[in-house]
């Protein structure tokens, strides 16, 4: 099966980047596909590289760019988002790029499900 | 088709939304702060037991665990999955609505 | 067109593949922003040849509310762009009946014309997508 | 005592919670999503007209317009005010408990 | 100390103060950071000799279940900071009657010895108040 | 009066950030101080100067740095809260400063009124 995924909340403030990472771990844990992940509303925050959270608590950022390193995951920050909220390729992570919401609508045809992580 | 709820039904009305909208044969699964519904010896669970003659309704573990909520407090006949079995569940049901 | 579409280029990436598309709109506008950003994906999806529909449900409806004046609040007032939506073919607007009714409005109400559909309908119609996007 | 509510009350029940705890004499104004309990015409509108009776409620104006809220068709009794008239009432009724 | 406090020289900048400062939690941990980052407030609060109480009413009142395991969320438990409370001279722990009833919950399911107050006693307390902050 | 000011929201995702700035414009307006605005959670997202919203939209980040210059203002930006989520000295709007929770509390014990913005 081929997973699209789309983040609509950023780091921390909100369960759902964890959730999504969860689940798209556990797909590709089952030999699924997850073609692409998408940023999109404050999920664009989700690529800041600049995060540092505390040692005892977990990495969001570094763990997106290292799933995204390990299994080819296309992580897409949505650009007209980004733009609005201050991400920029300077602060940009490794693994993520920006690019249009057509790629988000794309990855609903290609993709076999769509999955949507917010609040 | 698949349902996400992922709100406290304490808090917002999204599970008696996405209730009016789960036809038969569709199933609900309850993640994030939507596992409270999950649970037996509150109001929430007379309507989720109502509900459950015609959808199938799961909840993500770990957020039940993350919570303090005890397996053995939910409501029967509703199954605990981990996130490979939220994978599983997006497969067979089909299409996913994830209720906000 | 490639711009907005993000690089995309339709006919070869997606092969022609036409697939339904429902955007699920349950939040008020202007006390968060998922009704304007939503709209932005709406009017790129019409680029993609997609049999594209929108349901407002719940607190949904009232981005559909007649005669919005953001001037006060210095936000943009996006509800025009509703109206925007027929000429990219965007023409399957679906609103819950029981959400109109429960917060006293009516069709007259809304800035554009729309199918009222009981709970029921809508649910129907949301089981026969291919993708739900929901905001 | 000014209670603030900035939650449409179709979508939470942060509405019924402050309405739990604002006391007589006390005042609650409507913000943001808020606005919406401020208009007649729907099941809220009679919890609102209950509370009348012993808290005076406040409904922010720009709020309203920007959501296309006929300011005639708010609720009898529910004052209309600016931004300026929110400081008022800050002012007026002391600490501020914002329900988030 | 300087540090945490943000560099506020206490006595110095405070005067001597003391303000009734009431902490509104009512959010559910882990669904958002708002009780996380809440406590956070609270134990720094430790530090300016303010009069402070806790209210836990609502969904807030699961901050306090017994049992959390983060460990499959991978995520901070940080329900043992209630319990260090205390320590900071932080005694003043309401919860809400109505709120814990309504969850099926009681105080034995509580990871601390907290004070239940009904909704109006509640009501009370916090019109009493200087501050009140909410999460 | 003296007002002290908590936002617990980023910048267009939520309205908080929105009603707070007109609020502390309306309270400038009638004579009185504001001598702070904390900004907590998300909120330290309306200090990105990276942030470059669309041409017909307003600009929430400059609008909160002109507001300070213009009324000395002390915008501050939990540190804590700012480094979980990527907010650094290298990416401050003007009149922003990254300093500790110990200046909100401090706000609360100055201020004659505090007023919380959040979601």
């Amino acid at each position: 099966m081929k997973f699209g995924i789309l983040v609509n909340e950023g780091p921390f403030q909100h369960q759902a980047s964890d959730t999504a990472y969860h689940f798209v771990k556990a797909a590709l844990e089952k030999g699924h596909e997850v073609h692409r992940v998408f940023f999109y509303h404050d999920g664009v925050n989700n690529s800041n590289k600049l995060s540092e959270p505390q040692q005892d608590d977990r990495n969001i950022v570094q763990r997106w760019s290292k799933l995204a390193q390990e299994h080819g995951i296309d992580l897409v920050v949505c650009v007209a988002a980004a733009l609005r909220r201050g991400i920029k390729d300077e602060i940009l992570a490794p693994g993520f790029r920006i690019s249009g919401l057509g790629q988000l609508v794309e990855s609903g045809i290609q993709a076999d499900r769509l999955v949507v992580f917010g609040d | 088709m698949l349902h996400t709820v992922n709100k406290s039904p304490f808090q917002t009305r999204t599970l008696e939304s996405c209730l009016r909208h789960a036809l038969p044969g569709s199933a609900v699964l309850l993640i994030e702060d939507g596992v409270y519904a999950a649970m037996q010896g509150t109001p929430i669970a007379d309507k989720v037991r109502a509900a459950m003659e015609q959808v199938r309704f799961y909840v993500l573990g770990p957020d039940l665990e993350a919570r303090g909520m005890d397996g053995d407090k939910v409501i029967e006949g509703i199954e605990i999955v981990d996130y490979g079995g939220f994978v599983d569940l997006t497969i067979e049901y089909g299409t996913v609505q994830s209720w906000l | 067109m490639s711009e907005v579409t993000g690089g995309v280029e339709m006919e070869e990436e997606t092969g022609g593949t036409v697939k339904k598309f429902m955007f699920v709109n349950r939040k008020a506008p202007y006390g968060t922003i998922y009704a304007l950003e939503a709209l932005e994906v709406v009017l790129i999806s019409a680029a993609f040849d997609q049999d594209v529909s929108l349901v407002f449900l719940d607190d949904g409806v009232y981005q559909l509310k007649k005669g919005q004046h953001t001037k006060a609040v210095d936000m943009k007032n996006f509800s025009p762009t509703y109206r925007a939506l027929e000429g990219y073919d965007i023409d399957k607007l679906y609103v819950e009946k029981e959400s109109l009714e429960q917060r006293g409005l009516t069709p007259d109400d809304l800035v554009v014309d729309v199918q009222v559909l009981s709970a029921d309908e809508i649910s129907k119609l949301m089981a026969e997508q291919d993708v739900v996007l929901s905001f």
